[in-house]
């Protein structure tokens, strides 16, 4: 348990960074998993080079979910759309199990401490929702729906 | 002291030794089960019934000559005679064997629902359904242009009587509760229900998923018109249930799988005629063996007894609700009258995922979620909650464990 | 002697060892079961994975947090991709878990046929279908005013190719046919069928009831739309099933059963959306035990493998089909060049039923009656027929006290 | 076995009584098993005093079925309907064990020889059809269909 509840998920989730909703976004995307009745939005602001100028989100979720999102925001800033798309794909395999971050070479930084939703599948939906979110946002969907 | 005394007229150890699972170890603690709302677990005698059958005299059922099929084909029909008692019906023709209570309320919607209602019928659902009391009827609904009305709930989760009254008319055709909320803990008056219901030529389509295996039940008193249960849910195997219904009604149904066994001959010449029920609503390989283990589940919980069974349960109902709103910050959802021993609950600012988790990390096996009655969440304005569900194999020290491992998520999250 | 060596490379006594039903007495004698068509005995790895499972880690399905429900859910899972490969399929979304192969064509016809058929449309059904392969069309047909057309068989039992190629038409939507016949053993030429169906844009409905357990099968070789199966006739439990559907059919496919499982929300206010295949078609609570031990009862089979299977089984059938014709009056119902091991017969001047009686009297156990296939007695002009089917765990030398029983037979009755 | 199959049963399968189709009948009645495909069709003929003058068959069916119908036939001729009935009763209820014959008085002669059945479930409808047949026949139903 203490694997997973650390204290920088248990800070993120009290204390969400970047959470609010943005005025003038060039993205963004509704996340909804049905199962959990977990809802959050994910805004997106592109600056030059197609870096991300600015990201941000709102909802409600569990804990995990709420940091995750916290988390994923303050690592995406200033990356390029191809970095986060980069780290997007990383962050999913880790969670699923596909990624072993103990043996492979990754660029997730922190947020290689969600490596333990891989144990708890009905979990790792939770971890995942933002940044599912926040790839139907960089591709124009308006809202995803996840199981 | 008094509840202690209460408890120890009911030998819970003894009970526990038959049940194999709740020696199992969680994460390095000892198994504390409170999800039974989900599924129960299996005694001993039913978990060997399984072998025992397989082992012993399996064989396809009716009309074979050989006695592996006679033997498997007596001991399938037996328990017929078991559930008919089990639920107070009079007639065993009046039990058909299904593969849940989903299937079994989905049979009446195809089958009934389907023959006699045309458009612009109602149908009653009430907002405290099981998704499987409520997905049916809006796809038939949808089908032959009928109409969902909702009876509400009050803010205790009880149903709202004076406006099942009012809702109620002509025009409804059929009317769906369940016996007991597994989300709510709920008991329905399903006896003033029904009276009512027939007062108005309306059918009454009871869930009693949560109910059998937690209070006596008498179908005939309760005078209901179709009554559905599961096995898992009473110590029984999964992918078996019950569909009760009046044989009058049942009579004149139409089938609705198809297949063998349900028909009495078929000829590409001279057409299919179906079989008397309950063998119309029966087609192809039933569970056989599920629905022995079900009979040995019967037997199982017809020996310790169900009053027995209700008075231990609602002592741990009390006493777990009891320290549970000790917790600051907890709130109980669903505090109806009369209450099975479902302890519905969230806690302030703590996700209940995240109290499913590390409870679990305790080895206490809670359900959290929607528990498949998402309107009931819609109805408190909240995603989901957290559900603590007791059966009569549980303890008090379990309900302490499940306390106090409660009390550590809040030093986690506060 | 060249029989006796090539039965000698199958290891058939190790084999029997792991059916604890094998050794039962019938009447003081050792019991011969030869009634596999109608449902297999079960190897003691499945029947273990049962009583595990309900000691170790039961749980309902599916959105649980805790360990348990975890643990339930992976194996559950898992077992989806052991049944992809068995059944060659290319992708586990297209593996639905029914109650059995009847629940699966029920499933087709109700969803498919009642969703994309229209009137005057036709069903195009082989004289030689189990009743589960016809009754659910009947009813559709019935329902909405469909056509049923047969597609005769010829007096050797093999589907009459040239009639089906002029029977279908632009009008025909399904096609409704075995894999192998119950009743006379015939193995279609699936592929072809397909193929000209195909041609025609109707769609193949493949009942493998009898097929799976005895001979290789690669649905996406066979090119067929629909394969619908039982666990009870490979290994596995009575009560649990499987529907393989093209993916992009499945898709467009509305759901079959309402309830918990296959929706993603319920609402009383925005409505109801249903969750992705398969789940969209498997409301409520499954069997899983009974899942888990098609996944083992698979790799049994495996372990064996079903080329050896098959084999050994045809070795069988030819030695069995040979003994019998030496017999008085005895006429094979069923003679097809491709045969699974199942040996109808009728024999002068006593009635199968008597037949049935005298055999199980000797420990035999086979079927007697019209194996729910009423057309296929219809059209041979016959009430019913005695039927042997053979597993590879039955040997040479059941076959001679099967054979020997036959003969007792003819004493008695002539 | 021999229980069952006795010499009796088998005689009367190989040349069963009163098999034939009887023209000037009073009642008449087919009988179908169609989960075996047997088929019967029973003639009665009433006589003075209600009593059954003349009583003949006709069908296709298991020896069982045969025997059961041609001894019922050697036993009901010159028997009252009222005798009839109470035969019939006695001989249902002993196919399906609810008369212990060996216990209680009965009236069926010859025809306990059909005893056996009992302990064999899936052929008591074979042993019974025609006496399901004949009293459908004298209740004026003109056919009936066992499962
Ligand atoms: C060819 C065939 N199809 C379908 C079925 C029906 O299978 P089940 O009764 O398991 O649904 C059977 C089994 O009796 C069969 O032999
Ligand atoms: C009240 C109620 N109704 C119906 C069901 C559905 O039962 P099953 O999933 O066994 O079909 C459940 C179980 O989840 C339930 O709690």
């Amino acid at each position: 348990m203490k694997q997973l509840y650390q204290e920088l998920i248990l800070d993120h989730n009290k204390k969400p960074r970047n959470f609010h909703v943005m005025e003038d976004f060039d993205h963004e995307s509704l996340g909804h998993n049905p199962l959990c009745g977990d809802k959050l939005v994910v805004y997106i602001k592109i600056g030059e080079g197609d870096t991300i100028e600015d990201v941000s989100f709102v909802g409600e979720g569990c804990a995990i979910s709420k940091a995750s999102a916290s988390m994923m925001t303050t690592a995406l800033k200033g990356k390029t759309i191809q970095e986060a798309k980069v780290i997007y794909t990383q962050f999913h395999e880790m969670s699923t199990g596909k990624l072993d971050i103990a043996e492979h070479p990754h660029q997730l930084g922190k947020l290689a401490i969600f490596a333990g939703v891989r144990d708890l599948p009905a979990r790792v939906k939770c971890a995942t929702l933002a940044w599912h979110t926040l790839d139907a946002a960089l591709e124009g969907r308006k809202s995803i729906t996840t199981e | 002291m008094l509840i202690k005394e209460q408890f120890s007229t009911f030998d819970v150890d003894k009970i526990r030794d038959d049940f194999p699972i709740l020696s199992r170890r969680i994460n390095d603690k000892p198994l504390v089960y409170v999800d039974n709302a989900a599924s129960t677990q299996m005694p001993k005698p039913v978990i060997d019934a399984f072998s025992d059958y397989h082992s012993r005299y399996h064989a396809n059922v009716h009309r074979g000559v050989h006695t592996l099929s006679q033997e498997a084909t007596d001991a399938f029909e037996k328990v017929r005679t078991l559930v008919k008692s089990f639920i107070g019906a009079g007639d065993e023709n009046e039990i058909i064997y299904t593969s849940g209570a989903t299937d079994s309320i989905n049979l009446v919607a195809q089958s009934y629902g389907r023959a006699f209602l045309n458009e612009g019928d109602e149908i009653l659902v009430s907002n405290m359904e099981h998704h499987a009391n409520i997905v049916p009827w809006d796809m038939l609904a949808k089908e032959k242009g009928l109409k969902i009305v909702v009876i509400p709930i009050t803010d205790e989760g009880e149903l709202d009587m004076n406006a099942y009254e009012s809702l109620i008319s002509e025009k409804t055709r059929i009317v769906a509760i369940n016996h007991v909320s597994n989300a709510l803990g709920t008991i329905n008056p399903i006896k003033e229900i029904t009276r009512i219901a027939h007062q108005h030529n309306a059918v009454v389509m009871v869930d009693g998923a949560q109910a059998v295996s937690h209070m006596e039940v008498n179908v005939v008193d309760l005078d209901c018109d179709f009554y559905a249960f599961s096995a898992h849910k009473m110590l029984g195997p999964t992918g078996v249930g019950v569909l009760y219904g009046k044989r009058e009604l049942l009579d004149k149904m139409p089938p609705y799988r198809g297949g063998g066994d349900m028909i009495l001959s078929v000829s590409f010449n001279t057409g299919v005629t179906f079989n008397q029920v309950p063998h119309k609503f029966e087609a192809g390989t039933p569970g056989i063996a599920g629905v022995i283990m079900l009979g040995e589940a019967i037997k199982y919980i017809n020996t310790i007894g169900r009053d027995s069974i209700a008075a231990y349960e609602n002592e741990l109902l009390e006493y777990a609700t009891l320290q549970a709103l000790k917790i600051d910050g907890l709130r109980v959802i669903g505090t109806a009258k009369k209450k099975a021993s479902v302890l519905s609950f969230v806690l302030d600012g703590v996700h209940p995922h995240d109290i499913g988790t590390v409870l679990d990390f305790h080895g206490v096996a809670i359900r959290s979620g929607h528990h498949c009655a998402q309107p009931v969440m819609e109805r408190f304005q909240i995603p989901a909650t957290s559900r603590a569900s007791f059966a009569f194999y549980n303890t008090k020290e379990e309900v302490d464990i499940f306390i106090n491992a409660l009390k550590e998520v809040l030093e986690v999250f506060r």
